[in-house]
């Protein structure tokens, strides 16, 4: 299956970890370590992008699981290294490797001090991430969905603001309780299965009682992830401490992990339940959409308005995931990428100005499309995404999830596409107090327009998501099939037990 | 029997020495009647055979750990009639738990039934011709030299970790340090200062230098030496 | 390539405008905004020309593929038909005009307005995707792309705190609208399995008779087609939905011109036209349809009559044609209602830039209580105002009253009950209309001059520069022989060559049933609207004492209609407070409270928890020593007892 | 009593029962000096000898070396942890002047 003759995968998994053994061994003095970690996480996290570009090029859409390494680990548990990508997951990997010189790069002068311990983590965080989008095992996958918890926990913790520890405690607990029961649920199908090898599970069906509670535990660790009503309150919170760069990977990876996990284990590996929990899915998105939406209309912290708002567009993911059909699954997958570009862009926005004024309140700000042209354009177009206008990449996930949800239920469409509304109101209302009325202060008198360095980070998003608008066919492409299979699998695995019921019925009824 | 006999003399000694190092009001007392202990134990494994323990236990815990016990007692300006203080207190309850411990103890042996199968499980059965010591070296560095390399490790960890807290290091004792003798140049020590007639030492500000500073510091002509500086003094207090 | 050119010339201009502005400066840009939007307009007059004396034929332009996602295809292409090249045309020439006339308007600016000059382009190029697009998700694009534009222009004065209201306010309006919109898609979708306006359109037979249930059963495309029309209201600003238009008269007056009255408002129109076909079959949404829209025309007509803000009694009057449009559609007459829709671009946009010519002339003032007796000053405006006010009012033969009143005949042909609310609506209208627009004559152009500042009175006064006057000639011009030239082509005898099937054929036996009407209903407008124009010369030349009587005497009626119908502040207590309130105490409450209350709780629970059992913690290693050997004879014991 | 003769009417219980008795005198004195740590650490060692005692026993009882061996690792054992204590014991009484444990309350919660 590895049509490469090289472990590709474990390159990009295992390179950001040695950038890190690299960071370690730096001596010298403070500044000069400082300087050189800074150059040695950019090349390395630029090398892994680059590497991380062949998946881009080879990879071959509807082929199933490609790049495929398999090498015994643990022979008496049966778990092994296995590594692998399909069209679902080829294009968080992509996203987890674009993200990071990102980061790096926006990290570049707001963080002065342990410069070289904050690369490492985020290197380490990037092993972690991309490894649990490639793992084949679930083992594998268990380990590297906790460990993203510990450099995020750090990076929260030691860079954060003011209430740091209490968020990085909360983040930490909250996704750890979560974590327990999926433990539990790895465990209990490793015992029914005998293997935890995520593609031989994927052909595995389990009873629906089973089904039932593995449900229930893959939920509580997904739905923190994602993290879906009423389990998201972690996330302003550690948005707001973060520092931008912690909080870009935040929203523009580690949410989607839980997703991906939906996607990934429940839907196709536990079809009855996921038929039979799709009520209360969508229930939970639609309450996400609309209730989220509101409270960010509400808020005062930028970050924080922008943290309710990934909450609500995650809601309409989980919205798309549970239509089972190929739009919805298709337009949630697309979701969680434009999510991605548009909300990590939002967070660089609000850092940009943190950098220099050193506040996230909304009210400190106002008239700075007055200095700061360029930076108004950005943050326009990246609203304007988040909203989900056409042309940009927010839309046609948006579009997509509708249609799914309306074959499902005209109600559901328009509750879930509520947002369209909501959304408009709280990052208009953001953007106007931002960046237009008049400059009253005195420090934002002499704001300065975005520096050549954040232009290089602006770009390459900016591109990204009128790319993504205009031409999304060169990203659907990628999981168009194996969306298509998924839903194809997902009826055929509910239809048998219908069939009959059906039957059943019709008997009785003569 | 003989042999019988001195089972039962070595361990009614081993037991009142054992109860003498406990109720002993002085510690060195305690101590001699613990190396009396240590001897009859050893007497107790060479009766079972065990040869290479009971000279060891002789070798090492009398020789080495009960004397420093004793050294540590001896050199250690303890009032040692306080410490005493309170031990009626105490007695009736430590007397309860020992006995509670005792009875348990007897109840079970009294209900001990050895399984029929006890004799075939061995994991190291003693060969026939060989001596203990050879039988103890025949497991020891096959079967369990990973545990017996820990143990060395184990031993070393102590030992390291028994100077690390106990070395005193004085700021002001006179240490050699050959890299700084061989370092050193002529204008780190020397000063050489033009003495016009009838100036005194303070005039020309020049002080000697504090040698037991680790690095003299740079004379200053001007003004007055600078102080040790406090990152020197706390730096070298904390290892005492 | 002529079409595809006269679509993305505009986006070119927006872009290089928008981006290098400030490198190539204002005047560059303008230059090349301007010349590029002079290109698109040749294209698009030559390809109209083309297509109606039969050059070339109706067809697609092809362009690339857009979503291609789980059996939803959807593709970037130009449709090409009669309809799309009327609009085209329609739209560049009157942008070119606008962007023209913006040199002169813009010029007194302290910021530089290469900005300004993109968005207009930027504006132009969305509606021009709008209405060449050949399935609705393209034409979903321009319409939430020409929201946008609107966006940026109504708040372009962005440090107006009022300007920057209004432009969420027309957006977040606009966006409820396009749910309902983007849900008819999904509806379309998942009837037809495509939304490409052939597959739509060749499959409407087969899905006559389909149900679905919501509150009972009803047809589908009735659903599709009333999901649709709630996307038309909000963007044509009919009636519960309108409230967003009189408050975008905040930012330039251009931009007014061009968005708010000639092009995007009719955006709801062309929908309807578009998806005549679909539209026709649903009876029931005609009648909803002629319905909103008679009311629509009548209610902002009495609005617009004791406004005094110029712009808005302009901007109510848009409303209030816009409603004319709909009662058209409503009865089945598409051709009737694009008909009207391209007079009244003329006429509307001249109106606007000739309010635009006065507000310039009298140094941004709006009131028109502040104004009076300007014609001597500003003549050729108010010649041009004059034209437009008698196409407005209908009067022959200006162009808008073949349009105006082939719609009332149309309306009344229609025959059904929802029709005739529309006629009699629309004649009401047309007496307000003609009232308000020589109420706005007479009270800019005549009597005395009521200008606050003396210095007003005299020489500052002038006449708009040359570069605003010709466009407004050359749309005055529009203005009066428009509907004169177009109704053979549009509505009348050569119609059915003209559209070639671009607008639902069905309607054509409303057009035929236009020819048996009783006379009286052809001059019931024209009477409406002549003695309109009298009793506005009436209440403020002849009597000028009887409006304030008469609004003193019929004070709460004066009241409701100056206070637009109270609907903004209706609204503003059932939705917005009520959604700033409930934000609030969600997050408040909520958020804060329940659900992170659980969390804190059993955090605070397990602190105070190990408060009580540090206690145990005593630190003397004595009592800990005891407490284990304890336990382990407890242990033992326990082990002893109960084995 | 299967266990074997380790001497002519000793058996495994005799060895047993000293190792018992080792094991309550040491647990005796340390409810007895709970002040003097040194003495503590005293019993601590009878109670260790009291275990090697019983390792032996079972050793040549079972004629299984591995008793013995355990018995030496328990010796190591004990050895590093009496010099660790007793270097603990000096630095402590260097710092307080005293011995007295129960003034040891540093880890009161």
């Amino acid at each position: 299956m590895n049509t490469l003759g090289f472990p590709l995968l474990s390159l990009l998994v295992w390179l950001p970890l040695l950038g890190a053994g690299v960071l370690m061994l730096l001596r010298g003095d403070e500044p000069r370590v400082a300087a050189l970690a800074r150059w040695v996480a950019l090349a390395t996290s630029l090398a892994v992008f680059a590497a991380s570009l062949v998946l881009w090029f080879r990879f071959v859409p509807g082929q199933g699981f490609q790049f495929v390494e398999n090498h015994v680990w643990l022979p008496d548990f049966s778990v092994s290294y296995h590594l692998g990508v399909d069209g679902i997951s080829v294009l968080f990997v992509l996203l987890s490797t674009a993200l990071t010189p990102i980061c790096v790069l926006a990290s570049w002068e707001s963080i002065h001090s342990r410069v070289r311990e904050y690369m490492m983590a985020f290197l380490v965080l990037e092993t972690m991430m991309v490894g649990m989008f490639c793992s084949l095992d679930f083992v594998m996958f268990y380990m590297f969905f906790e460990g993203v918890l510990i450099p995020m926990y750090l990076i929260i913790g030691v860079w954060g603001g003011q209430r740091r520890v209490y968020a990085s405690v909360k983040f930490f607990l909250f996704t750890l309780a979560g974590s327990v029961l999926m433990l539990l649920a790895l465990l209990s199908m490793w015992l029914f299965a005998g293997t935890t090898d995520i593609p031989t599970l994927l052909h595995t069906s389990f009873p629906p009682a089973m089904q039932f509670w593995l449900f229930l535990a893959f939920l509580a660790s997904f739905a923190v992830k994602v993290p879906m009503w009423p389990v998201h309150t972690w996330l302003p919170d550690a948005h707001v401490e973060a520092p931008t760069a912690g909080s870009v990977i935040l929203a523009g990876v580690l949410l989607k992990m839980g997703a991906y996990g939906f996607l990934r284990f429940s839907v196709p590996m536990l079809p009855n339940a996921s038929a039979h929990f799709a009520p209360l899915m969508f229930a939970l998105g639609v309450i996400a959409v609309i209730y989220t939406a509101m409270v960010a209309f509400a808020q005062t912290d930028m970050k924080k308005l922008i943290a309710y708002s990934s909450v609500a567009h995650m809601g309409v993911v989980v919205i798309g995931i549970f239509t089972f059909n190929p739009q919805g699954i298709d337009g949630a997958i697309f979701q969680m990428l434009s999510h991605g570009i548009v909300s990590a862009a939002l967070f660089l926005c609000v850092g940009v100005v943190y950098d220099r004024i050193h506040t996230r309140e909304i009210a400190r700000y106002g008239g700075l499309a007055d200095r700061m042209p360029k930076y108004a354009l950005a943050f326009m177009v990246f609203t304007m995404a988040s909203v989900g206008l056409p042309g940009t990449a927010g839309f046609v996930g948006e579009i997509l999830v509708l249609i799914g949800a309306f074959k499902v239920n005209f109600w559901l469409a328009l509750l879930g596409g509520s947002g369209m509304i909501l959304g408009a109101i709280y990052a208009l209302s953001l953007y106007r107090r931002v960046i237009f009325g008049r400059i009253t202060r005195d420090d934002l008198k002499s704001i300065l327009d975005l520096s050549p360095r954040e232009v290089a980070i602006f770009l390459p998003l900016l591109a990204l998501t009128l790319w993504m608008g205009v031409y999304p066919s060169s990203f659907t492409r990628f999981f168009d099939p194996d969306a298509v299979a998924l839903s194809a699998q997902h009826m055929a695995a509910l239809a048998p037990p219908h069939a009959g019921i059906q039957t059943k019925l019709a008997e009785l009824a003569r | 029997m003989l042999i019988t006999a001195v089972f039962w003399i070595f361990a009614t000694i081993l037991v009142v020495s054992a109860a003498l190092v406990v109720s002993a009001r002085n510690p060195v007392h305690s101590v001699l009647f613990l190396i009396l202990c240590f001897f009859n134990a050893a007497g107790l494994f060479l009766l079972a055979g065990a040869e290479f323990l009971a000279l060891i236990l002789v070798v090492v815990y009398v020789g080495a750990v009960a004397v420093l016990f004793l050294f540590v007692v001896m050199m250690l300006d303890v009032n040692f009639t306080q410490l005493r203080e309170g031990v009626q207190r105490y007695a009736p309850v430590g007397a309860t738990i020992g006995v509670v411990l005792l009875a348990e103890l007897l109840m079970t042996f009294g209900g001990v039934r050895v399984a029929p199968s006890l004799a075939t499980l061995h994991v190291a059965p003693i060969a026939a011709q060989t001596s203990n010591t050879e039988a103890l070296g025949l497991v020891l560095y096959t079967h369990y030299v990973l545990a017996f390399q820990l143990s060395g490790l184990v031993l070393l960890v102590a030992m390291i970790g028994a100077i690390v807290l106990t070395l005193r290091d004085k700021p002001r004792a006179r240490r050699q340090s050959i890299a700084r003798q061989t370092t050193r140049e002529v204008g780190d020590t020397l000063l050489m200062v033009d003495v016009r007639p009838g100036q005194t030492m303070a005039e020309l500000g020049i002080f000697r230098p504090l040698t037991t500073l680790p690095q003299a510091p740079a004379l200053d002509l001007i003004g007055p030496t600078p102080p040790v500086s406090a990152d020197d003094a706390t730096g070298r207090g904390d290892a005492a | 390539m002529l079409f595809p050119i006269a679509v993305f010339a505009p986006l070119l201009g927006a872009a290089i405008a928008g981006l290098s502005g400030r490198v190539i400066g204002d005047r560059a840009a303008q230059a090349v905004t301007i010349g590029l939007m002079i290109a698109a307009a040749a294209c698009g007059i030559v390809t109209w020309v083309a297509l109606i004396t039969g050059v070339t034929h109706a067809g697609t332009d092809f362009i690339s593929d857009w979503i291609v996602a789980g059996g939803f295809h959807v593709n970037w292409a130009l449709r090409y038909d009669a309809l799309s090249v009327t609009m085209v045309a329609m739209v560049t020439f009157i942008a070119t005009l606008i962007h023209i006339y913006s040199i002169g308007y813009m010029g007194h600016e302290e910021r530089p307005t290469y900005r300004f000059f993109a968005y207009l382009s930027l504006f132009s190029f969305a509606m021009l995707m709008l209405v060449t697009a050949n399935n609705l998700l393209q034409l979903f694009f321009g319409w939430e792309g020409v929201g946008l534009a609107s966006y940026l222009l109504i708040g372009y004065w962005y440090d107006k705190p009022s300007a920057c209201a209004a432009a969420i306010k027309a957006f977040v309006v606009n966006r409820i609208a396009d749910l309902f919109f983007a849900v008819g898609i999904a509806m379309l979708f998942a009837t037809f399995g495509s939304i490409g306006f052939n597959s739509i359109f060749a499959g409407l037979g087969a899905h006559l008779q389909d149900r679905i249930s919501l509150f009972g059963s009803h047809h589908v495309l009735g659903v599709i087609g009333l999901l649709l029309f709630i996307g038309a209201m909000g963007k044509s600003a009919q009636i519960g939905l309108h409230v967003w238009l009189p408050d975008a008269m905040e930012g330039p007056t251009p931009v007014s011109a061009l968005i708010h009255a000639a092009t995007m408002v009719t955006a709801g129109v062309f929908l309807m036209a578009r998806m005549s076909p679909l539209i026709s079959l649903a009876a029931p949404v005609l009648a909803v349809i002629a319905i909103i829209g008679g009311t629509t025309a009548l209610f902002a007509a009495t609005i617009g009559c004791v406004q005094t803000d110029i712009k808005r009694v302009i901007a109510y009057s848009t409303c209030s044609q816009l409603g004319y449009m709909f009662v058209a559609a409503g009865a089945g007459a598409f051709q009737v209602s694009i008909f009207h829709l391209i007079t009244h671009a003329f006429f509307k946009a001249l109106l606007f830039l000739g309010a635009g010519s006065v507000i310039h002339a009298v140094h941004g003032e709006q009131d028109m209580r502040k104004m009076g007796g300007l014609w001597r000053n500003i003549p050729v405006t108010y010649a041009v105002m004059w034209v437009g006010s008698l196409a407005l009012a209908g009067i022959p033969p200006f162009a808008g009253y073949y349009s105006k009143d082939a719609i009332l005949e149309a309306a009344y042909a229609a025959g059904n009950a929802a029709a005739h609310y529309g006629y009699w609506c629309g004649v009401l209208a047309a007496f307000l209309t003609a009232f308000y627009s020589w109420r706005l004559l007479l009270m800019t152009f005549h009597g005395k001059s009521r200008l606050e500042h003396a210095s007003h009175a005299g020489h500052a006064v002038h006449e708009s520069p040359l570069v605003m006057l010709v466009p407004l000639l050359l749309l005055a011009t529009g203005a009066t022989i428009a509907g004169y030239l177009l109704k053979p082509w549009f509505i009348g005898a050569h119609q059915a060559t003209y559209w070639h099937g671009a607008i639902d054929a069905a309607s054509a036996t409303v057009l035929a049933a236009m020819e048996h009407i009783p006379g009286w209903v052809g001059y019931a407008p024209l009477v409406a609207g002549l003695s309109g124009v009298a009793l506005a010369y009436l209440m403020y030349v002849a009597a000028p004492g009887l409006p304030a009587r008469l609004a003193s005497l019929f004070r709460p009626i004066y009241l409701l209609l100056l206070n637009k119908w109270y609907v903004d502040e209706i609204y503003d207590v059932i939705f917005v407070r009520p959604y700033r309130y409930l934000a609030g105490k969600l997050w408040q409450i909520g958020d804060v409270e329940l659900i992170d209350g659980v969390p804190n709780g059993l955090a605070a629970l397990a602190a105070d928890a190990s408060g009580q059992v540090v206690r145990l913690q005593t630190g003397s290693m004595a009592v800990y020593a005891f407490t284990m050997l304890i336990g382990l004879v407890v242990l033992i014991s326990t082990f002893l007892l109960f084995r | 009593m299967s266990g074997g003769q380790i001497l002519p009417g000793i058996g495994l219980m005799h060895y047993l029962s000293v190792g018992a008795l080792l094991l309550v005198l040491g647990m005796f004195g340390i409810f007895l000096n709970r002040k003097n740590v040194i003495t503590i650490m005293m019993s601590i060692e009878l109670i260790l000898v009291g275990v090697n005692i019983n390792l032996v026993g079972f050793s040549a009882a079972l004629h299984d070396i591995t008793g013995q061996v355990l018995a030496l690792f328990v010796l190591t054992v004990a050895a590093a942890e009496a010099a660790i204590g007793l270097a603990i014991v000096v630095i402590y009484f260097r710092n307080r002047g005293s011995i007295e444990v129960e003034d040891v309350t540093l880890m009161r919660g």
